[in-house]
């Protein structure tokens, strides 16, 4: 492939466009999606728009991939090549996301487990319920309730079979 | 100089090996993790003592702006000491089955020393994740159903902080092609447009989360009180003040000009509006104080918020008063976890506490002899001394907030000394030995208060001198700070 | 309230965003580091990957904090799911149907991705990828069989082994260039031939650590996420 | 080229709304797995293949084995639970 054929703006506007669009997409999944399973994948999405725009940032035209390899390793002509910091940088993003992506997960099985809920306002509403029984605050009382509408009735436990916490 | 790279070294080192320990030794795991922070805070100390002037260490050899360099200064090599210390005193000496929790505490310790150290952006954001992880790790530690559920929102909140600190980064390097504060600060013009205020705005909010910024701080009273209060002391106490350390950092290096400052200023003046408010009305002492916490990181940016020395001398001791007393009015929360009407009579049961508390309490008001009203006073004169309309509005709130703070507050020290009803089981709140020590941390500061001041306005103004930083970093004529307060103030003009 | 704020945060966001849209100026960035990095990375660091050289050389302190985070997060995650992985879905092996084809194509499949996983990481100074690359693969081709083949269990004991002393080699590779007064994770020995497999110094030795670390860390995150009882976990009570 | 690229901007984006919009779990992990393969393709454009592999391998392999996994566990928890439910009524 020649880069050198490529429209330069039609590609730069086309690429910005791509990587503000997913992190747009992202942020707004996790702002307004209500399932925390959904929210998790939106946030992988937004994370992978910004590393788009970082390697974006790398890009040069005309230029080729940072790696010596067959006649380049003869001449180590390094002239032509594009920024290989932010490559550096996303390699480190990308695994960064997938540890706290794996943390997440762990979190949502447990939060499933005990709650009995993926929706983000049920998980809310029984957490606050748990948070004011451990307080010994009254619900109608308490600091966090004109936050949303009135606290779910109590969490679903009889089904959701509390781990047995020793 | 170079050895400080120790203090991140050691304890990433300890804790990959800790399971391997545990495994073939349990005593050694269980003083392992103390003896690590010790020799961090020896080595800092050390460190910190040897400094005549900033010193700039390049990691790799490679010098910078090329590699990642450390900048150490007074301030970094403070907070690099107080990590370990502050960790010590709340490190969980009696729990059995804790052997995560302490590698967790550890990876926490090594990446909080990274970001008061790093002197590199993406550095920064780096280490910045890796105290995120182990909050998230922390918050969740108590394995209650609740806590889950606020580790995950608080995890949720921190993504979406981390993509907007990233695409702040992105933004900055297709301006700059740097990631070096240092040169960053020497091609600040670059930065001076829509696009490097918006990288800035994207990378404060960003790392703001860990700091309550306003709009991101949904998570810090699920946090709070569901997180064991250790963990509530460490997150409110040190993690705060670090996230606000590295945004000042760039702030003070990268951006010299008023509308990032300013920027800060309405983030902090909306966090003390929403935090002491928010504490006002809460319900219980957990709560309270996490609200609480949110107005006083409010202050603090507002503090940061004011250019030059000035601001810079009033944020550090809004800091330091807030790393001593926070963690100390969150230990007292182990017993006194329940609404405010059961600590009906309290002080009677356990007079100490009480006492502590009221200590404590009227320090974060500012009450006059008190370390927490020479810091408040100087916030306040700083405000005065910009003599621009949006600071007289931030002292007019903040003139307000301290009102509220000191009804609540007062509200509290009321309660606990009326007289019981009832027969409360309510006993003595367990950790008053590590909160007498902090008391005596404030105390002595009030006795030492005129070194210590004369001590923090020395480091404020070696760390908002930007020539300085930048001379440093590129390692141009290294001399003693005292030889660049002209410089200091012909560069604020 | 709530709604309050998270309106307030996307109009901003919308603001911030439409901003940069605008202010963003066509044509090539600035390349300051970038460019620095070309011009003495061949001498200075020796490998044909260039980004490798900034991964581990200019930049190892940050690839340090990155396994750091890997392990933090796998820390956690045991933290969570943790002891009683398998108390809550005790039927979980029956479940499992016994796939021998599915079983035989994953022994087939073992040795082939392991040699794979390898081999990035080894070449990981002179080809594209490296050791996350292949430690993620290590990982995978440590996992299937744990999902094909029932009553498989994993090694945790061994597979602390491999993490704690692949991250403490890391570290410790760091360590012995500042002890020898150079400075942390500077790269040592001589550089070699630059697209030799022996060569670039230190540098595929980290990313052998690397690679391991990812590796195995990340074979245990697979099993604790899926739920694979630990003996590990159970030895420490 | 550039009709690849515009290609792959395209995919991605409608991979990436119709993640959030689309009912089923399952066809969300695989969406997103979606997205990082075209993600993928279009950093082997931009001259990263370092990138590219990690973002194939990590994006569109591990990720989705560990959502995939997640769903699994979720839904086995589910099924036992209600079965239970089932018997006491």
């Amino acid at each position: 492939m020649n880069p050198i054929e490529m429209n330069p703006v039609a590609l730069q506007w086309l690429l910005y466009f791509g990587a503000m669009g997913l992190i747009v997409i992202g942020i707004a999944g996790v702002v307004l999606h209500q399932n925390i399973f959904r929210m998790v994948l939106a946030l992988a999405i937004a994370e992978a728009g910004g590393n788009l725009l970082l390697v974006i940032a790398g890009f040069r035209f005309g230029a080729v991939a940072p790696i010596l390899q067959d006649d380049a390793l003869q001449t180590l002509n390094t002239s032509n090549m594009v920024d290989p910091v932010p490559q550096a940088m996303v390699l480190t993003s990308i695994v960064i996301g997938v540890g706290i992506q794996a943390l997440a997960l762990a979190l949502i099985i447990r939060i499933h487990q005990r709650y009995g809920t993926l929706n983000m306002r049920e998980v809310h509403a029984c957490m606050m319920v748990d948070i004011n029984k451990s307080a010994a605050v009254d619900d109608l009382l308490s600091a966090q309730q004109p936050r949303g509408r009135r606290p779910l009735p109590s969490p679903p436990e009889s089904t959701a079979k509390r781990a047995n916490n020793e | 100089m170079n050895s400080i790279v120790l203090n991140i070294a050691l304890p990433l080192l300890v804790a990959f090996l800790l399971p391997l320990i545990h495994a073939s030794s349990r005593i050694a795991a269980r003083i392992t993790g103390p003896l690590v922070l010790m020799v961090m805070m020896w080595s800092a100390v050390i460190v910190f003592k040897a400094l005549e002037y900033p010193v700039s260490i390049a990691l790799g050899g490679f010098l910078p702006p090329v590699g990642v360099s450390f900048h150490l200064d007074q301030l970094a090599l403070l907070m690099a000491t107080i990590i370990p210390l502050l960790m010590l005193l709340l490190w969980p000496y009696q729990y059995e089955q804790n052997l995560r929790e302490q590698t967790v505490l550890l990876l926490l310790a090594a990446a909080s020393s990274g970001l008061a150290l790093s002197g590199d952006l993406f550095n920064i954001y780096v280490f910045y994740e890796l105290i995120s992880v182990a909050s998230f790790g922390l918050a969740a530690a108590n394995r209650q159903a609740s806590s889950f559920a606020a580790a995950f929102r608080y995890l949720l909140i921190s993504g979406l902080g981390t993509v907007l600190a990233l695409t702040g980064i992105a933004l900055i390097y297709t301006q700059t092609g740097t990631l070096n504060l240092a040169q960053l600060g020497l091609l600040s013009s670059r930065l001076d447009n829509p696009l490097g205020l918006s990288a800035f705005a994207l990378i404060l909010l960003g790392i703001g989360v860990k700091a309550e910024i306003f709009p991101l701080n949904g998570w810090v009273a699920e946090v709070y009180s569901t997180a064991s209060t250790r963990t509530s002391a460490l997150l409110a106490g040190l993690v705060s003040k670090l996230a606000v350390l590295a945004i000042v950092r760039i702030l003070v290096v990268a951006y010299d000009d008023s509308e990032a400052g300013l920027m800060l200023l309405v983030f902090g003046v909306l966090g003390i509006i929403w935090g002491e408010f928010s504490a006002w009305r809460a319900q219980d002492l957990k709560r309270m104080f996490a609200y609480s916490s949110i107005g006083q990181l409010g202050m603090i940016l507002l503090a940061f918020s004011i250019p030059g020395e000035a601001g810079m001398f009033a944020g550090i001791a809004m800091m330091l008063h807030h790393l001593v007393v926070k963690p100390a009015l969150f230990l007292l929360t182990e017993k006194w976890n329940h609404g405010t009407d059961s600590l009906r009579g309290a002080a009677r049961l356990s007079p100490l506490a009480a006492a502590l508390f009221v200590l404590f309490a009227l320090s974060l008001i500012g009450v006059p002899p008190l370390p927490g009203f020479w810091a408040k006073m100087l916030l306040m004169s700083g405000l005065v001394g910009m003599d621009t309309s949006v600071y007289y509005i931030a002292l007019a709130v903040l003139m307000i907030a301290t009102v509220v703070e000191a009804q609540y507050l007062i509200r509290i020290a009321v309660t606990l000394y009326s007289a019981s009803d009832r027969s409360s089981e309510l006993r003595l709140a367990s950790n008053t030995g590590v909160m007498s020590l902090f008391a005596v941390v404030l105390l002595s500061a009030l006795l030492t208060l005129t070194p210590l001041g004369s001590k923090l306005y020395h480091i404020a103004a070696e760390s908002s001198n930007r020539a300085l930083y930048i001379r440093t970093t590129f390692n141009v004529n290294p001399t003693p700070v005292l030889e660049h307060k002209n410089a200091t103030q012909e560069a604020s003009l | 309230m709530r709604n309050l704020t998270a309106l307030l945060f996307s109009g901003g966001l919308a603001f911030l965003l439409m901003v940069i849209a605008w202010q963003f100026t066509l044509g090539d960035a600035p390349m300051l580091i970038g460019a620095a990095i070309l011009d003495n990375a061949v001498k200075e660091v020796g490998a044909a990957n260039l980004v490798t050289s900034v991964v581990l050389g200019y930049r190892g302190i940050d690839t340090l904090g990155e396994i750091a985070i890997l392990f933090t997060a796998a820390t956690a995650t045991s933290m969570v799911l943790g002891s009683f992985a398998m108390t809550d879905e005790a039927s979980e092996t029956e479940q499992r149907e016994d796939g021998s084809i599915l079983g035989s194509s994953v022994r087939l499949f073992f040795p082939l991705l392991l040699t794979l996983g390898l081999y990035i990481i080894v070449h990981g100074h002179l080809t594209p990828g490296g050791g996350f690359q292949g430690g993620v693969i290590l990982a995978g081709a440590f996992f299937l069989p744990l999902l094909a083949i029932p009553g498989r269990s994993i090694n945790h004991g061994g597979i602390a082994l491999v993490e704690g002393f692949s991250g403490a080699a890391f570290i410790l590779i760091g360590l012995t260039a500042l002890f020898s007064g150079q400075a942390f994770l500077q790269p040592l020995f001589e550089h070699g031939v630059i697209g030799h497999l022996f060569s670039a110094g230190s540098l595929p030795l980290l990313y052998i650590a690397v690679g391991l670390k990812v590796g195995a860390e990340l074979s245990g995150l697979l099993a604790n996420l899926a739920g694979i009882s630990s003996h590990a976990a159970e030895a420490e009570k | 080229m550039i009709w690849l690229v515009a290609l792959m901007v395209f995919i991605m984006l409608l991979a990436a709304v119709s993640m959030l919009l689309v009912e089923s779990q399952v066809s969300a992990v695989a969406l997103s797995a979606a997205v990082s393969l075209a993600l993928s393709i279009l950093f082997v454009i931009l001259q990263a293949p370092d990138v590219a592999m990690t973002e194939a391998v990590v994006g569109s392999g591990l990720s989705a084995i560990i959502l995939a996994l997640t769903l699994n566990r979720i839904h086995r928890f589910k099924q036992t639970t209600t079965a239970e439910t089932e018997n006491d009524a």
